[in-house]
């Protein structure tokens, strides 16, 4: 076996790739309902705001950094979105595109926090983390928004050629990453900054731009996960989003990113998700509970980084 | 250029903050309001037609087995305990019925819906469920209808359309009255009070809380509020905060709300600490078993709450009824096993029957 | 060509405690500025009662902060450590209304917060799993297991002698002394005990620790060890401090937890920073919940005070930090 | 005499690779034992088994006569041994006394760090190594590289080592603070410590060495006494083959000025420096470290931009506050920290070199993966890099080889002004007299190079003129003819001394 093949073989993504196949094998056997496309697409719909938000967060998180915000960011979008809409009476098309406008220049803080100031991302996202949940609650003064024209719902509730319409926003939007972060000249600083932050500014690099950019497109995607979150629900809460930085980071990690950075790829992340995914909806098809499920995820999450590990430790010598 | 987003974007924010007119009382919702008369007499309810939904082409289930799944706001607190177990009671003394409880452990509108929606997928004849969010739950529950599975409510609504029946532990104004009352009792007509809440995103707390608020205006002018603060589902959070309260408007505070089954015996709690009882009452909504160590000492008179565990024996026997085809639409009350014959009121719903509120006398029967 | 004594500069030694302390400091003053404005606007809040409820209500949250300080100076990071403590609480609260002794409720939750956090921590440094992920992993694992196995019944009927955290002694709860004399202990052994000192090492610097002699492997396992005792003295506080014990996970503790040792001064990129500055810190969070309730801040925004309020001190102190480094 | 350390037969091997093959290796008291090889010959290797980092598959080790195996540095911590490494290990948020102490400091009592002693004593071991000026209690980080390597040193002292290994002692030490080193060992050697030495530096060895012993590709190749040697027979030995000139400098056609620095000032490091530096032309810039050599470098490729003063590139007055706007108008700059400012370690060397020249690779914004490998390809060709192939991971390389490939990313981008700072730093003498070669070409295809470097015999051998800076000023501007090593160190240690004075 040549050496290119068995790296191929030895890569984390091929490992969970293996696993996940064993894993929806297992999953059908056990439950019969599991492994029809009915069930994959309504799991697809169910996934695709973590989904979005974990693509933008794979780019952080190869750049070395990591964003906590993303939840609370998600809950702020939400609320303006209802409050542009129902409170200043602006069309609900340009209180989508404000929203997400909103999501970016949040992301755009986290980002100027980050670079200007020299704060680590894990201290700066978990204050505007706080931050802007506080807003979020600030703002709506508790008060739901609902009422949404049926149009709106489209986007969350609605099927284009038998599929959510929201799983073709994240397929393009994986397409999109997985292009730009494999391929594109933006992809290659990325990895070069997680990788070595300094040697990508003395090669001409412009760091702390890539960075804004970065965290800004977290923000937006943030942002238009809410939109999307939002029709899907048909309601507006500022308590939406909580939590969802840790369902993402671990779809990520699962994915194989490394959490040091330099390392990483949509691909990975696409698997961690659906591995993630399978693992709920399977497990509940099969009988398990809730809070069994979240026991099994967690032991998957460290599970893989240990076999990857050791695999890895193999082939480096 | 950056600097001139930011400032737009706080400017706007700042816009949209103080587009909401505050409410009367902080923690409410802005929902209307329709307080019960002061003396208690029932306003003359409307008659309302059968407004909530239908399954579609549901396989006739009279008297065969089914598998029900009750996915309530969150598991692991002991008020959806108390429903989980009236269900497990009612399904064992039916005896064809398969019943489960599981959610989310924290109360999430996604979480909530993702079960539901696993729950669909996996094949349940029946689902009940005890809302987050009215409106975000209506889609998958109406999916629910449409897979021909009878969808029954208990303890928060969904919009009524989404739903078969829903089984209304007690109306809003009728707890709010009980609370607002109980209080007015014990420290007087013109005492200051605060009250202890989850979240004010709570639907249900959030309607108590504005439904108290307008019938103090009516019928208890003089009562002063305070200040209402948030303490989540926290047992910890919830008696610091108390604690808080008390410290800081010392002899005025008379008395607290509790607005759910945590906060109000961390509240009784901290005025226990704070020895203050007998000079702050606690009135609150809260299970028997968390109260009785302050009831017995004297420290809390009055707790109101429906049954729980009847709550859920009678969601669960709503839901049988349902499928057997005995409730249907058009129907004015049903029979819920030991419960007995259950009214239905505003068209869709069925009511438990009036809160109970539990005393020194009474509280040692219960347990749950 | 050495006979030219060069001058020494000796800064002043406010600068020096400056140097050393910079954060503590700033946390110090930030406390002392909120008690004089508040104080001032609503003279009961510097009342005994309620500077008692503030240290002691949250003194648990500064225990566990000791060990999150530890953790972080050695160049980890624990996000598990509100679940451990929500099962480490029920397991006390379970033994004692089992009827085992007293001190077995005590020391059991100790021991297998010690035990599962030195698994944790060989995980860690003989499997190499990057520390986030692996307590993200224990995270998912104990909050999961803790729902299915208790099913989140309340814990009520413990026997009055279990309470430890509501006993005073002269007048002040119980909690407080844990939390100061842990603090003074641990900041003590920090500084001058040579394990503490080779935890400053490993986290500055892993691979010059190992090439020193020092075992840097251990030295993780011994740290998440003791964040494991002190996660346990936490949940005792915790579980004791009120008649009934939530056998669920606190929401969003570690993320409490993580914030005052880093506002406290712990860098997140390990080997400095001390455990006063992250009592402090809880002390500060403690003093600012309380704060914003006297200060009638509308509750809708207080959680945007708060995140206002932590983002201020990071700024301040890279602020700090970048003067500190230009001569 | 019995040797303090005595290896015979020691062969070791990394995934099948063997690293070190039946090598023998031994230490007297008192002697300067230096070891050479080029880059990867198995120096670090060995030096790591007798500090127990590593242990040996086949040999054995006999400390002051007896056999003995060490399972962990500590171990040999304990025998007496202590290794002063490359990249200095110490701890930049302890005091100066704690890193001396760490892991064995003095106890008092009842178990406690005896803090009074343990000042007492770092106070003392500093003093005996002349450095009075360091304060025990400040930080390590705020320290300088040389006042680290003391610290170091001191540390290594105060386990009363016997053998103390020096692993490219010098490597990023200035003139002045090489020369006070020397002192300090042979201070040690007088006591009867035993000193082995890693070095690329011939000079430095011929000045310290009592014995020599040279391995090449993991083997043995001998050990001489140093007077049986001369510098042309160590790099054959090296090599195995022989070097006829070390820095051969051609000459070629000096063209217009292509880069003017005016009166250019960044604080406190970098003062009204005013230079040219004119195409065909290798301006070399000699100074102590801290001088402000890599600083005006900086500067002139935008990482610390200029606060006052012009900097002129064809003439013309430009603007650099960037790498990018540096990158832009032809200029290249080879960093001083080849780890750290040079290389993304875990990346290719495809990856690697085109770093710099992404955009152009790009066909819209999508990299031309064959155009980046043949890119790659040319320039393992044209500067002979060492490697598999273009997908090779930079960090597997050594580090002559990892050198060219940042000197690769930076041709790349076709500069027409090159900076190289310690172009040569810690590259074995075989890469070294290449990457001279290469600097010569560069020149007479047109290129002006600025080198900055603290080998002397490197200013002296590469530069057309010489420039030396102190106190981040240009203190002196000597002519290819002009400069010697006695004018260079002239020009760099007069102006301490008068600085030392006032």
């Amino acid at each position: 076996m040549s050496a290119a093949w068995k790296n191929l073989l030895l890569r984390h993504e091929t490992i969970l790739g293996v696993l996940l196949v064993i894993t929806l094998i297992v999953l059908a056997f056990q439950s019969d309902r599991f492994f029809t496309a009915d069930n994959l697409l309504n799991q697809g719909r169910l996934m695709a705001e973590v989904g979005l938000v974990a693509l933008a967060m794979t780019f952080v998180i190869v750049t070395g950094g990591i964003d906590l915000s993303v939840g609370s960011i998600l809950g702020l979008v939400a609320i303006l979105l209802g409050v542009f809409w129902q409170k200043l009476g602006l069309p609900l098309p340009l209180a989508m595109m404000l929203g997400i406008v909103v999501g970016g220049v949040a992301g755009l803080v986290n980002g100027l926090i980050i670079t200007r100031f020299g704060v680590p991302p894990l201290i700066a996202t978990l204050a505007t983390l706080a931050l802007y949940r506080g807003l979020a609650e600030g703002i709506s003064q508790a008060r739901s928004v609902r009422g949404y024209p049926d149009w709106f719902f489209m986007l969350g509730q609605g099927e284009f050629l038998g599929v959510p319409v929201q799983l073709w926003i994240f397929g393009l939007c994986a397409v999109i990453a997985a292009v730009i972060l494999g391929l594109s000249t933006f992809g290659r600083a990325t990895y070069a900054i997680g990788s070595n932050a300094v040697a990508a500014r003395f090669s001409g690099l412009s760091v702390d731009r890539s960075l804004l950019l970065i965290y800004t497109a977290s923000g937006l995607i943030a942002g238009l996960a809410a939109v999307i979150f939002v029709s899907r629900v048909s309601t507006t809460r500022s308590d939406m989003g909580t939590g969802l930085e840790l369902d993402v980071i671990t779809a990520v990690v699962l994915g194989g990113t490394s959490i040091f950075g330099g390392r990483g790829t949509i691909i990975g992340t696409l698997l961690g998700l659906g591995l993630m995914q399978a693992l709920k909806n399977g497990l509940a098809l099969a009988g398990v509970k809730g809070d069994g499920t979240i026991v099994v995820i967690g032991a998957v999450l460290i599970g893989t980084i240990l076999i990857s590990n050791i695999f890895r430790k193999d082939a480096d010598g | 250029m950056i600097r001139k987003t930011l400032f737009a974007a706080a400017a706007l924010a700042a816009m949209a903050g103080s587009a909401f007119a505050a409410s009367a009382w902080t923690g409410g919702d802005d929902l209307p309001t329709n307080p019960l008369a002061c003396d208690g007499t029932a306003g003359a309810a409307a008659a309302k037609p059968y407004d909530g939904g239908e399954p579609t082409g549901a396989p006739d289930r009279k008297g065969k087995k089914i598998t029900v799944v009750d996915v309530p706001k969150l598991i692991g607190i002991g008020y959806f305990n108390a429903t989980s177990k009236g269900i497990a009671d009612a399904a064992k003394e039916l005896g064809n019925v398969d019943a489960k409880t599981d959610g989310p452990t924290q109360a999430n509108i996604d979480q909530q819906i993702t079960f539901i929606d696993n729950y669909i997928t996996s094949g349940v004849d029946g689902i009940l469920f005890a809302a987050n969010d009215p409106v975000a739950i209506a889609p998958v529950l109406k999916k629910a209808l449409s897979k021909g599975i009878n969808v029954v409510g208990y303890d928060a609504n969904s919009q009524p359309d989404a739903r078969q029946w829903f089984v209304n532990q007690a109306e809003f104004n009728g707890i709010a009255k009980a609370m607002v009352d109980n209080l007015a009792k014990e420290i007087g007509e013109e005492g200051a009070f605060a009250i202890v809440t989850s979240t004010f995103t709570t639907p249900n707390q959030a309607r108590w809380i504005a439904e108290m608020a307008a019938y103090a205006e009516k019928c208890h002018p003089k009562m002063k509020w305070l200040e209402t603060v948030e303490a989540q589902e926290d047992n910890v959070l919830s008696f610091n905060q108390a604690t808080t309260l008390i410290n800081k408007y010392g002899d005025e505070l008379k008395g607290i709300f509790g607005m759910t089954s945590v906060a109000t015996p961390a509240s009784a709690e901290a005025v226990t600490q704070a020895n203050k009882c007998g000079t702050i009452a606690v009135v609150g909504l809260a299970t028997p078993n968390a109260m009785k160590p302050y009831v017995e000492k004297d420290c809390v008179k009055s707790v109101v709450l429906w049954n729980p565990v009847d709550l859920g024996y009678a969601a669960m026997q709503v839901l049988r009824a349902v499928a057997d085809g005995d409730l249907k639409p058009g129907a004015t009350s049903v029979k819920a096993g030991k419960l007995g014959e259950l009214q239905v009121i505003n068209g869709s719903e069925i009511l438990l029957g009036a809160p109970f509120v539990f005393s020194k006398e009474n509280i040692g029967q219960f347990d749950f | 060509m050495s006979d030219i004594a060069l001058p020494v500069r000796r800064p002043s030694s406010f600068a020096r405690l400056f140097e050393a302390y910079g954060q503590e400091i700033v946390v110090l003053a930030a406390i002392v500025v909120l008690f004089a404005i508040v104080g001032l606007v609503n003279p009961r809040f510097l009342s005994d009662t309620n500077l008692t409820s503030i240290f002691s209500g949250n003194a648990y949250i500064a225990v566990a902060a000791i060990g999150m300080a530890m953790v972080i100076i050695s160049g980890h990071i624990d996000v598990s450590v509100g679940s451990l403590i929500g099962v480490l609480a029920t397991i006390a609260g379970t033994l004692a209304v089992s009827g085992y002794p007293i001190w077995v409720a005590w020391l059991v939750p100790v021991l297998v917060g010690i035990a599962i956090n030195t698994c944790l921590g060989a995980l860690i440094a003989y499997m190499r799993i990057p520390s986030i992920v692996a307590t993200l992993g224990m995270l998912s694992i104990l909050k999961g297991g803790l729902i299915s196995a208790t099913g989140g019944t309340w814990i009520t009927g413990m026997p009055p002698g279990f309470f430890i955290a509501q006993a005073r002694l002269f007048g002040i709860p119980s909690p407080v002394y844990f939390m100061v004399v842990l603090t003074i202990l641990v900041a003590l052994w920090m500084r001058y005990s040579a394990t503490g000192r080779s935890i400053y090492a490993v986290g500055g610097n892993a691979e010059a620790a190992r090439a020193s002699g020092l075992n840097p492997e251990r030295t993780c396992v011994l740290v998440f060890a003791l964040h494991g005792f002190f996660a346990g003295i936490a949940a005792l506080l915790f579980a004791t401090q009120l008649q009934v014990i939530q056998s669920t996970v606190p929401p969003n503790l570690e993320l409490t937890v993580i914030t005052a040792a880093v506002i406290g001064g712990v860098s997140i990129l390990g080997g400095t920073g001390t455990v006063i500055g992250s009592t402090l810190a809880a002390i500060l969070f403690a003093c600012i919940g309380s704060a914003l309730i006297f200060l009638n801040v509308s509750a809708y925004w207080l959680r945007a005070v708060l995140g206002l309020l932590i983002l201020a001190t990071v700024l301040a102190d890279m602020a700090r930090r970048r003067r500190g480094l230009s001569p | 005499m019995t040797p303090l350390v005595e290896l015979t037969g020691i062969s070791k091997s990394f995934v099948g690779v063997k690293v070190l093959d039946h090598v023998d290796f031994d230490v007297r008291p008192g002697e300067v034992h230096a070891l050479l090889g080029e880059n990867g010959a198995g120096k670090s290797t060995l030096i790591k088994i007798i500090a127990g980092v590593h242990a040996a598959d086949e040999g054995e080790i006999r400390i002051g006569g007896e056999a003995m195996k060490f399972a962990n540095p500590g171990q040999a911590v304990k025998a007496g041994i202590a290794i002063v490494y490359q990249e200095l290990l110490l701890f930049p948020e302890l005091s100066v006394a704690e890193n001396i102490f760490l892991n064995h400091a003095p106890r008092t009592g009842w178990g406690g760090l005896d803090w009074a002693e343990m000042r007492r004593k770092a106070r003392a071991l500093l003093d005996d190594l002349e450095s009075h000026h360091l304060d025990v209690d400040t930080k390590v980080g705020s320290l300088s590289v040389a006042n680290r390597q003391r610290i170091e040193i001191a540390k290594a002292l105060s386990q009363n080592a016997r053998v103390v290994i020096m692993d490219e002692p010098t490597a990023s030490l200035a003139e002045g603070d090489v020369q006070q080193l020397m002192t300090i060992i042979r201070r040690l050697r007088e006591r009867g410590v035993g000193i082995v030495y890693v070095s690329h530096k011939l000079p430095e060895i011929f000045a310290l060495a009592d014995r020599v012993t040279v391995l090449r590709d993991g083997h043995y190749v001998g050990t001489k006494d140093i007077k049986e040697v001369t510098e042309r027979s160590l790099v054959a030995m090296m090599v195995g083959r022989s070097i006829d000139q070390l820095f051969p400098k051609e000459d070629a056609p000096i063209g217009k000025v292509l880069l003017e620095l005016r009166g250019v000032s960044h604080g406190k490091q970098v003062r009204d420096v005013s230079l040219t530096l004119r195409a065909g032309e290798i301006l070399g810039i000699a100074g102590l470290v801290g001088s402000g050599r890599t600083e005006t470098a900086l500067t002139i490729f935008g990482i610390t931009p200029a606060t006052a003063g012009t900097i002129l590139i064809d003439g013309k007055p430009v603007q650099i506050s960037s790498p990018q706007q540096a990158r832009d108008l032809g200029i290249a700059y080879v960093p001083e920290d080849r780890g750290l400012q040079g290389l993304v370690r875990p990346q290719t060397i495809a990856e690697n070199i085109s770093l710099t020249v992404l955009k152009k690779l790009a066909r819209g914004f999508i990299v031309d993966r064959g155009k980046e490998d043949s890119l790659a390809r040319d320039f393992i060709k044209r500067l002979g890099i060492r490697a598999r192939g273009p997908g090779q991971a930079a960090r597997q390389l050594s580090g002559g080889n990892q050198q060219k490939v940042v000197l690769a990313k930076w041709l790349a981008a076709e500069p027409r002004i090159l900076i190289m700072d310690e172009p040569t730093r810690g590259i074995d003498v075989g890469a070294k007299s290449e990457i001279h070669a290469l600097m010569s070409k560069l020149a007479q295809n047109g290129l002006a190079i600025l080198m900055i470097s603290s080998e002397l015999p490197e200013v002296l051998g590469m530069s057309d003129r010489v420039l030396v800076m102190n106190g981040g000023r240009i203190v002196a501007e000597i002519a290819r003819k002009d400069a010697t090593p006695e004018t260079v160190g002239a020009a760099m240690t007069l102006v301490q001394e008068r600085e030392a004075a006032a």
